[in-house]
């Protein structure tokens, strides 16, 4: 076996990264075989579990500095394959096992397998995807090799689009085909990239490549090709076509699950790539046109959801304009001395942006799918009144508004203000112009929404269904993070940049 | 230019030419039946890039079961015709314009290797002789690249329960309606009786010798799969309900011993996915054997598509 | 005896790829199924069967030339059927195009 | 140029032309397999790339080889979702597009031909 010796003190600490990836391929696997609602049951054991391991991962590598490494089979790269936790993964992780949690317990209401039968269609198929997106994040987070990362990529995508077209109406069967074939083009995309790179340095892991890697035209192709197919998936302006008529349409906790975190897989490899394996190759050209697309994002995302007559597409477009938020942290990030991109608080700003999007978003999913549990529909001309009937679900939307618009103490006011002070700092004030017209747009969706859920009804607002308490207190749970998650500003430390090759 | 030479650049047009004409074909159908032609033809491609592992995949799972699934939707949507608007001539010319230049931009990376051109095989041949393996390819699958062939595994079975979900809420426990319906007829049920038992014999071979030769679980079981879809097809066999316990348990035991495995090695050995020494060959042959049978079944039901009626009507 | 291997090997396959480059026009001229069916099958058939003819005595041994002699009757037997099946379906439907 | 750079070639042009495919072909079906042309494109070049790599007495680097299997069998996966996704939505509508908006009952408002 290689360097057996050596490797003892990377194994040791690195065996909860396995067991973040294992444990929930484990549960997918037994639920299969066991079937019925033992797959809910298993689950439901697990989302604790894997909470507690994702903790532990975050607490180990915030307590310790530095990044926690694994090497499968005991075969170091080249050859074999290795899983790093650094400060970038841990936070993810730690943001999955949030809102899968509260997703968990959300969904416990709407996928219920009924008493007269012994396995259902939607509870069963749902509870196995959950499981299945959550190892396919994790191993997002940790993968240090391209091709594991293209494999994760597309059990991603597997997990999710069944989940679009979990209802098996006809539009979201057209919306989950659509996305299926934007998101194994994106992969295919992402796979070009990964061929041209082995080509050129025989390498897939990621630290290797970063210390190899030239900037010679097949590394330029395949940073362009693997970009481009990155951005597919992650649905950035003008390739989202794909995501408003799939989040809208799946179910509830589904959409939550796409929004929140689907969309952040191929977003976090993007950063992985440009950030660690070829920070000097885009260029300030290149940034500056990530950077564009996601201005275009916020204003064409923000301008759209203002004119939805339904909520869930609202909520859906929000998520188009706020994914472009999360590239304007490769200009910002952008070091113009030593033309290749830093991790500094740009970067930062990026991943808390990241984080809150996720919390916000699962959570006003979620009391949308309430909303329109509660009336039957989701039109917003008929939500009037809502408010005084189910005060703590349009309390949570109103919070995750909160952090979209970027209100102080929120997370999004904080990754909002890290991005606009780096951007008066590098003088790049058109950046910043950007977020404050997008500031504005949003807020301008929240207050119509908000406003007729607060108006009184003039006859009694009759509910189709009553909503569970601890649905609307998930959702509400979901939101308070993001609120309460710009307090991270009084920390004194950055979790964020432990690992990173600037940090030390 | 030597004959040989001559006669691969021939291929490589020929492998050109059926796929743009699948593209450009007017028929949905002849179409396919191209991209099934194209697929074998490119099997012999992989025979010359040295790759007989590949070509025995692509030939099986490329060609094979890919083709039959898209001929069955062929047939099934033939009626549907195509009502939808064209691109406009512009569009059509900007995007083969775009189309051209990416084509382009990745032949002149492929053109230009570095002058240094890194390869990994020394590396593993260096590696491969404690795991007792003869197929290097085998080595990078089971033991350097275990990681990916588990995950890959689970993504097949995803993939098996998307298509499931895709079933009515009344069909969920019910039997697949197979896709490519054919009349019952003498001649297919003689093909059905005669063919398997050779067909095994293969499927088996294939997993067996894969340790050492070119094959291995994924060609094996996709000729497995295939056996076992005739028999269906010539209505000799049920096709069996989804929620039927022998059909879940086969459908996982690959990836659950491959996962026990793997995770013993926590113990035995000195990492995940580690084998112990002087025990990896036989480890290795117990995972192939599970994930063959396991990948029978997966591309089996793949193939049958979702369930469409009850069990008991 | 060796030449006259490589003669026989060279004749038959030489005859066998006559039989697939016939088979071949005939599958791309003939008018219907049924007679492009007739075309394909000749192909099939002999063509195959000349080439694994002639490569036989280019075999390493014995267990090789037995893998490659049941090549053809595989060929052979899923040729047949499917071809009648193709016909069956034919006659079922009406001849078509 | 040898023959392996010839079917590098080879693999790229599939790529542009199952692009091209993929984006002008409105037919569903026709856009699977020309995603199927693009994912053999890329696997092509893959395999240049192995074969470019042969030493240590093989013929073509076996890791490249042994990621084109995973490759092949990922993209077998997509297909089978998508052909039976679309098989779905032609049984739900009696149509099989993607551009047009389609409603829940087979008769939906719009009567485009």
């Amino acid at each position: 076996m290689l360097n057996a010796a050596g490797l003892a003190d990377v194994t040791t600490g690195g065996a909860a990264l396995v067991l973040s990836i294992v444990l929930p391929v484990a549960g997918i696997v037994l639920s299969l075989v066991l079937g019925g609602r033992r797959a809910e049951r298993i689950a439901l054991v697990l989302l604790p579990i894997g909470f507690a391991i994702a903790s532990a991962i975050f607490v180990q590598v915030a307590r310790g500095g530095h990044s926690l490494a694994y090497i499968v089979g005991g075969w170091a790269p080249p050859l074999g394959i290795v899983l790093r936790a650094d400060g970038l993964s841990a936070t993810m992780m730690m943001m999955t096992a949030v809102v899968i949690c509260a997703i968990g317990v959300f969904a416990v209401a709407d996928f219920r397998t009924s008493k007269d039968v012994f396995e259902a269609r939607a509870p069963f198929a749902f509870w196995i995807l959950l499981l299945a997106i959550w190892s396919a994040m994790n191993i997002i987070f940790v993968g240090g090799d391209l091709f594991t990362l293209y494999v994760a990529l597309e059990l991603l995508t597997f997990a999710a689009v069944p989940l679009v077209s979990l209802d098996g109406r006809a539009e979201t069967l057209q919306a989950a085909l659509r996305y299926l074939l934007f998101a194994i083009l994106g992969a295919v995309f992402y796979l070009v990239g990964a061929v041209l790179l082995y080509g050129s340095y025989g390498t897939l892991d990621i630290a290797m490549l970063s210390e190899r890697v030239r900037a010679d035209p097949a590394t330029i192709a395949a940073a362009a090709l693997m970009t481009a197919g990155l951005l597919a998936k992650t649905a950035l302006f003008p390739l989202h076509l794909w995501l408003p008529p799939a989040h809208a349409g799946a179910p509830a906790a589904a959409s939550a699950m796409l929004s929140a975190l689907v969309v952040k897989g191929s977003f976090f490899l993007l950063v992985r790539l440009w950030f660690d394996v070829m920070p000097g190759i885009p260029g300030a050209a290149g940034t500056q046109v990530l950077g564009a697309f996601g201005a275009a994002a916020i204003l064409f995302g923000n301008v759209l959801a203002l004119r939805q007559q339904r909520l869930k597409l609202l909520v859906a477009y929000s998520t188009v304009a706020q994914i472009g938020y999360l590239f304007l942290m490769f200009p910002l990030a952008f070091n113009t001395a030593s033309s290749a991109l830093e991790s500094g608080n740009a970067l930062t700003a990026g991943i808390l942006q990241a984080v809150s999007h996720a919390t916000a978003k699962g959570a006003m999913f979620m009391s949308a799918g309430l909303m329109y549990a509660a009336l039957g529909h989701d039109r917003i001309a008929g939500i009037t009144g809502v408010g005084r009937r189910l005060p703590m679900t349009v309390f949570a939307f109103a919070l995750g508004g909160v952090s979209l618009i970027g209100l102080p103490p929120s997370g999004g006011f904080l990754a909002k203000w890290l991005l606009l002070d780096a951007a008066v700092g590098s003088g790049q004030w058109w950046w910043a112009a950007t977020m404050l017209a997008g500031g504005l747009l949003t807020s301008g969706y929240m207050f119509l929404v908000l406003s007729r859920a607060m108006t009184p009804a003039l006859d009694p607002v009759k509910l189709h269904a009553t909503i569970p308490q601890y649905q609307q207190a998930a959702a509400l749970a979901l939101a308070l993070c993001s609120l309460l998650l710009g307090l991270v500003a009084f920390s004194s430390f950055d979790v964020v940049q432990i690992g990173r090759p600037t940090a030390a | 230019m030597t004959t040989s030479l001559a006669l691969d650049i021939g291929l490589a047009g020929l492998i050109f030419a059926i796929g743009t004409w699948t593209v450009f074909a007017r028929d949905s159908l002849a179409a396919v039946i191209g991209f099934v032609g194209y697929g074998l033809l490119l099997a012999i491609i992989w025979v010359r890039l040295s790759a007989p592992d590949v070509a025995l995949t692509e030939a099986a799972i490329g060609s094979g079961m890919t083709g039959m699934l898209l001929l069955g939707a062929a047939a099934r949507l033939r009626p549907a015709g195509n009502q939808s608007t064209r691109t406009s001539l512009g569009g059509r010319f900007a995007i083969g314009v775009l189309c051209g230049m990416i084509s382009a931009g990745l032949a002149i990376a492929i053109l230009f290797p570095p002058e240094s051109i890194p390869s990994l095989a020394p590396t593993v041949m260096q590696n491969l002789a404690p795991s007792g393996l003869g197929n290097p390819v085998a080595g990078v699958l089971f033991v350097f690249r275990a990681l990916d062939t588990l995950l890959e595994k689970v993504v097949l079975i995803l993939a098996l329960l998307g298509v499931w979900s895709l079933a009515t809420d009344r069909a969920w426990g019910g039997v697949p309606g197979l896709r490519i319906y054919l009349e019952p007829s003498n001649t297919l049920t003689f093909l059905a009786q005669l063919l398997p038992p050779v067909g095994i014999v293969v499927g088996v071979y294939m997993c067996w010798v894969g340790a050492n030769v070119p094959g291995g679980a994924f060609q094996g079981g996709t000729v497995l799969a295939a056996m076992w879809l005739l028999v269906m097809i010539a209505g000799l066999r049920n096709v069996p309900p989804i929620d039927g316990f022998w059909l879940r348990f086969l459908l996982v035991i690959g990836p659950v011993i491959f996962l026990a495995i793997g995770l013993a090695g926590f113990v035995l050995a000195d990492a995940f996915l580690a084998y112990p020494a002087g025990y990896a060959k036989p480890l290795i042959v117990a995972v192939e054997v599970a994930l063959t049978l396991s990948i029978a079944v997966t591309l089996g039901m793949l193939g049958a598509g979702p369930p469409e009626r009850s069990r008991h009507s | 005896m060796n030449i006259l291997l490589n003669v026989f090997t060279v004749l038959a396959v030489v005859a066998g790829a006559f039989f697939f480059l016939a088979g071949t026009v005939g599958l791309l001229r003939f008018p219907d199924t049924l007679t492009r069916l007739h075309a394909i099958t000749k192909a099939d058939n002999l063509g195959l069967g000349l080439i694994i003819l002639g490569l036989l005595p280019l075999t390493s041994g014995p267990i090789q030339a037995l893998k490659m002699i049941s090549v053809w009757l595989l060929v052979q037997l899923s040729g047949a059927i499917v071809t009648q099946l193709i016909a069956r379906a034919v006659r079922l439907r009406g001849l078509q195009e | 140029m040898n023959a392996a750079a010839w079917f590098g070639v080879c693999g790229a042009a599939l790529v542009g032309i199952g692009l091209y495919g993929l984006v002008i072909n409105p037919d569903p079906l026709r856009k699977i397999l020309a995603f199927n042309l693009v994912g053999s494109g890329v696997f092509l070049m893959f395999g240049v790339v192995a074969k470019r790599g042969a030493a240590a007495g093989l013929g073509g680097d076996p890791v490249p080889q042994a990621l084109v299997i995973t490759a092949i069998v990922v993209a077998f996966a997509a297909t089978a979702m998508a052909v039976a996704l679309l098989l779905r939505l032609f049984e739900a509508t009696g149509e099989a597009n993607l551009d047009s908006s389609v409603s829940g009952d087979a008769k939906g408002g719009d009567a485009r031909c």
